[in-house]
């Protein structure tokens, strides 16, 4: 392609990259979170919930920032990481956890509101026919979430897609490490004359997560036909 | 050898120039992270992997000097800028600052108590005894090439901005340039960040400060500082 | 294995409170709607916590309020065939045929094979729960139930939602599974028919409470308690099978005496229960001819209950056992019925309808 | 009115394909778990739409796939009693029974108060559906299509889930829907006691075809037709009540004769529908004396119908009208029926049991 | 209030009052638009589906800028509106807008999911005795969606309390008039020492946002608990 550098494709690779992981590794926690509070009973629940929401309530850049004051390299989670040989702070990996956390309360809240719509009979019926709590959960409830958990993998998705404040708090702009396609954007509007190629990466970017967008409702369609019986 | 530079993200266009040409005769790779001067010095406070930050004001490098995270002694001032008041093109005012104390169109600036560009246009209007007048039509945005972009899509009559800024957008057109005395110099100081320097990164900080690249800053319509 | 309960459990102006056990074979819960049939059957298999009580089962305690112990459902390993089917809507029909198969360390006393058969699902193996009709989503869920080699079983209006020939086709499954297994099966039932073809122990609920218990025997041939309605009463004789007639008759021996069924399928030598309604039986004083009815059982006056209404329940002590026939007052008076006046029990061989013999 | 109904709708594995008219009355649809009732009634409600086919009610075109026309099923005003009782789990069962009051322009046939007292769902008005037993939700869900002012009755399976004694008292609601209003009812059963008493037209589904239609008394006497299997047949006759004798017993009168019954409630006059059911009659050569059972019809053989089991179905004219009779092949070469022979009906008073009794 | 100057508790009740509206205006719009998705047939409902979760992929700062180009001054749909009176680009009205816009797929998701999770043979049963499609939605899928509805609401509430990209692009930021807290939040961070004062922004802005996550987490139990029916 002529009309994009191939800075601005290592944007794009990056950011599908970024986000492919973000879904894939938040989703499970995701899943577990949304899990204990559309059943569990325990004190910190509210806590635990709150939590869940903060990156939704906080401007981006403070999420980041708090990111970037915990993982960073004199952060206390980020040194411990880093003696594992894990680098977060101004790397990929950390466009990821960025993407992934502020993804986060979005994935919960999808997949928590399919685990509240699960009839417990059913699950009841499962625990009689001799199937314990995780079976239960991995046989019944699982499959029967499922298209909750395709919407909440597709919001988490498009969100690091477009996620911007706190990825560029955290991990910078670092072109070919860190630069996803929202900082390349970015950096483009800051110079005059940088909107056409600015709305070159919208365009790729958008049509990405539309195609990614697409499939997710094929899939939970399909999901959802098994279960209608039809 | 690859070298990563912080920058203020006014700057890009003329860097982005400026480090394609290092890159050719030195073989260096450099990596160039845009953003705005507070989330860099405060990445680069908590150790972020740069070797050079350039500002786009004073306030920040100096923030960081006072935490021993840049070296003082490789710093140096590179470019100066200058305020201009700018309007939609095709505007042709004989009295500039008479028809905007008239009003009543807004005036786009960027946070004019955080980012320089705002800082240093509310300085000018106060000196010129316009702020406390104008103040309510001022509509702030979260950087100085937002509020250009404000002017240049017709949102709002007036503005704000840098020369350079001005300079490279063709639908909007500077009406007055505010006076170097009335508001504090406008700097674009560099350094090396402790801990980080390499030969190459010094090599790059004295590019910085060549001939060659200032006449490709001023080709950007910066202006030299003048000491 | 014996399965004893005791729960109590108070609910939104309703109290459970109850105590009873269930032996081995079939013991049917029998009430009126909304008398706690299916809450009992819940806590027993551990889906409802109640407040207080005790629940063992051949000898394990499943749970016992005071000792505080609790096994959770998973482990209690109940067949519990549900009210309303719940289905496993993401499953096909062999998928949750096979759930519970999954979790049964051993398979059960029926294969997979035997049990699609009697249901009548095989055409269905492939489709969703979503795409059966009512009768078919409650005979799946018998089949789960029943495939998950259960230790007991719970079976809440099983056969409700079925047409008479598909119950007659089930009905013998838990007449095998009583007499062959040592498995106690609680069953909840509406039908009188049912009741009385199955039940080895009936316990008869009311407003959370247990009103009678016995076995069924005792219970249904009881002329002091009528508890499905009088309409219900009846004895059951133990007869052999003796012969299969060539005009499509069974002839059958009990005590001695000689009973003519339309032909049965069970071998010559065969034990069986025949319950005989009593409301099917006309007494005679005497020995009547020419009728078209094929059995006739002499015997004596045991007792005579007349109620409020018009009739009349009398026991008939014959050498086949006791009988029992419900007629009116008025038929009593005329035929001048006291205890120990010889009579005669004239029931149609068509009477005994094949639901009602069970082994 | 009338509905007629003609529908084609091919499903997976399965092909509904029906025509029938349910004349005013009561419709009975019967047929084995999965011969295509709930698809039938799914059709009329409007909530399938079949591929082809038309749906009519007193004239008025429903549907007809021919000429594109379709009313949505909430212009139908269809009471539909679903078999799965769908109660709103958000609604109390006050505000469930009053759900389709807001929408009918006027009040039903029975007011609110006669609908709680008929089902005894009083105590639980202030309830959710979550907090009821299967068999209270069903009641329910009966009232709630009731106390729409239907213009037609669907009910699929209503009694299922319910005891005999509640059963009982809501049968005589469904008769008098029947006699005193003019709205087509379609109802499901499998109990061929209620089908008996209620239908006054009788549609057997097979596979998703009608196999046989016609009237009540016409399909369940017909001795060549026993669509509810042998144990059903039963003949129909109409009687009316002469007098309530003090020993509980009610002296009815058909054709002349007298017929003696436990005690009814209807008052001297009325006019009723009896059902004989054809194995309660013992068939006797002579005029049998000393026996408890007090009804006996005098006649002649009509018709004699053996099939292949141990069973004959005998029809015996008499001034009540057609009486069934089903007796063993044996009895009936030991008593030399033929057509023509005279002959005598014995049936018991307590076999003519009260749900058979309609008005 | 000695620790927060009077601008910042203005940006608070500002920030309070854009969420506000922004949730409640959007959120009729949102259950129509999840309603369409979750049950209609239509051309162009992908499309639609794409449209809706824009918000999400772009980032903010593009949604804000395309916000101005349409809603502002000089655009088409801003001069529609002007000449019926009502201004939206450096509004508190426009600040509602961008948080709206920015909430909206949160919104949809949610709500769809629940009305996804709704039997529809409870609407049949609405429709047999006599309920027209409006009916059934008011009277049986409204009350059933209730706890999606208002997981929806606080998810867009939660969000408009934190947008700050779309919002000071298109509104920019106008002490009293469209500073919302984020803004205020930036504005400190701009500034070397200001994060103190950020800081205590964050507290009450998260403190506020907490408080309504957990009014709406009582009022879901409540929905929930009466179609448990007990
Ligand atoms: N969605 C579907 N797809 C394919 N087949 C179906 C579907 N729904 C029902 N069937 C089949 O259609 C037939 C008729 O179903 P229907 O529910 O009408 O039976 P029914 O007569 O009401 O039975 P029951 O007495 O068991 O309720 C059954 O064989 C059933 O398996
Ligand atoms: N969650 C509940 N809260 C309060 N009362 C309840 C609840 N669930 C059931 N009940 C009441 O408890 C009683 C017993 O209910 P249960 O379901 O055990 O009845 P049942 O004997 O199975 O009746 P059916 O034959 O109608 O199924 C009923 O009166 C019912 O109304
Ligand atoms: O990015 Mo700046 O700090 O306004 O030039
Ligand atoms: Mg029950
Ligand atoms: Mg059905």
């Amino acid at each position: 392609m002529t009309w994009l550098g191939p800075e601005e494709w290592q944007a794009v690779a990056l950011s599908l990259k970024v986000s492919a992981w973000a879904t894939a590794l938040s989703l499970p926690l995701a899943l577990l979170v949304a899990h204990a509070l559309a059943r569990g009973r325990f004190v910190g629940k509210a806590l635990l919930n709150g939590l869940v929401h903060l990156p939704l309530i906080l401007p981006p850049v403070v999420t980041g920032y708090l990111l970037l004051l915990s993982f960073g390299p004199t952060g206390t989670l980020g040194q411990a990481l880093a003696s594992v040989g894990l680098t977060l702070a101004f790397h990929w990996t950390g466009a990821a956890l960025a993407a992934a956390v502020m993804g986060f309360p979005l994935m919960v809240r999808a997949i928590r509101l399919s685990i509240e719509a699960v009839d417990p009979k059913l699950e009841q019926a499962a625990a009689t026919l001799g199937a314990s709590r995780l079976w239960v959960f991995a046989t019944v409830t699982l499959p029967l979430i499922l298209p909750g958990l395709i919407a909440g993998a597709i919001l988490g998705f498009a969100k690091a897609m477009g996620e911007f404040g706190a990825t560029i708090t955290f991990v910078s702009n670092i072109p070919g490490q860190t630069q996803t396609v929202p900082s390349a954007i970015y950096a483009f509007l800051q110079v005059p004359g940088g909107e056409s190629a600015a709305a070159r990466l919208v365009m790729i970017s958008v049509a990405l997560a539309l195609g990614a967008l697409l499939a997710s409702e094929a899939l939970a369609r399909r999901a959802a036909r098994r279960v209608a019986g039809t | 050898e690859q070298i990563t530079v912080f920058a203020a993200a006014s700057l890009k266009t003329a860097l982005d120039d400026i480090a394609a040409g290092f890159e050719a005769t030195t073989g260096n790779s450099v990596a160039l992270s845009f953003a705005g001067s507070s989330v860099l010095a405060r990445q680069i406070g908590l150790g972020a992997p740069a070797q050079i930050f350039i500002s786009a004001n004073p306030e920040w490098m100096d923030w960081l000097a006072e935490q021993g995270r840049i070296d003082p002694t490789s710093r140096r001032d590179l470019v100066s800028n200058r305020l201009v008041l700018i309007a939609p093109a095709g505007h042709a005012p004989s009295h500039p600052l008479a028809d905007l104390a008239a009003g009543p169109g807004r005036i786009a600036m960027a946070l004019v108590e955080a980012v320089p560009a705002g800082i240093y246009g509310k300085a000018a209007l106060t000196h010129l005894d316009l702020w406390d007048q104008l103040a309510p039509r001022v509509v702030q945005t979260d950087n100085a090439r937002a509020a250009l972009a404000l002017v240049a899509t017709g949102a709002v009559p007036y503005g704000i901005v840098y020369a350079t800024d001005a300079q490279a957008e063709p639908r909007v057109m500077p009406l007055y340039t505010f006076d170097t005395d009335t508001h504090p110099p406008i700097r674009y100081p560099a350094a090396l960040v402790t801990g980080q320097d390499s030969a190459a990164a010094r090599a790059l900080l004295d590019h910085l400060a060549s001939a060659e690249a200032r006449a490709i800053l001023f080709r950007h319509g910066f202006l030299p500082v003048e000491e | 294995m014996k399965l004893e309960v005791e729960l109590r459990h108070p609910m939104q102006g309703f109290t459970l409170d109850v105590a009873f056990a269930a032996p081995p074979g079939l013991t049917v819960l029998f009430g009126r709607s909304g008398s706690g049939k299916t809450t009992v059957i819940n806590a027993v298999a551990g889906l409802l916590r109640p407040e207080r009580g005790r629940v063992a089962l051949g000898g394990e305690t499943l749970q016992d309020s005071a000792s505080r112990i609790w096994l959770p459902p998973h482990r209690r390993r109940m067949g519990y065939v549900f009210q309303d089917a719940r289905l496993f809507p993401h499953l096909s029909v062999r998928q949750n045929l096979g759930y519970g198969r999954w979790f049964a360390k051993t398979s059960g006393p029926t294969s997979f094979a035997q049990v699609i058969e009697m249901l009548g699902i095989g055409p269905l193996l492939d489709r969703r729960p979503g795409a059966l009709s009512g009768g078919e989503r409650q005979r799946v869920a018998i089949g789960r139930a029943l495939l998950a080699n259960p230790r007991a079983i719970l079976a809440d209006e099983p056969l409700a939602a079925l047409d008479e020939a598909r119950k007659g086709e089930i009905l013998p499954y838990f007449e095998r599974l009583r007499d062959e297994t040592k498995i106690p099966i609680l069953y909840v039932s509406h039908s009188a028919a049912e009741v009385a073809r199955l039940a080895t122990t009936v316990v008869v609920l009311q407003d959370g409470r247990v009103i009678r218990q016995g076995s069924a025997a005792e219970v249904l041939a009881d002329p002091a308690v009528t508890p499905l309605g009088a309409r219900a009463a009846g004895a059951i004789l133990t007869a052999r099978v003796v012969a299969h007639h060539a005009d499509g008759l069974t002839e059958l021996e009990a005590g001695g005496e000689r009973l003519f069924l339309p032909r049965i399928s069970h071998p010559e030598g065969t034990a069986l229960r025949l319950r005989i309604p009593a409301q099917e039986v006309i007494l005679s004083r005497q020995r009547p001819e020419g009728l078209s009815a094929l059995n006739i059982l002499s015997g004596h006056v045991a007792q005579i209950r007349s109620g409020d209404g018009p009739g009349a329940l009398v026991s008939l002590s014959t050498r086949a056992g006791t009988v029992l026939a419900r007629i009116t007052r008025r038929s009593a008076t005329a035929l001048e019925l006291r205890e120990g006046t010889p009579c005669h029990a004239v029931i149609k061989s068509v009477a005994i309808a094949p639901e009602d013999i069970g082994r």
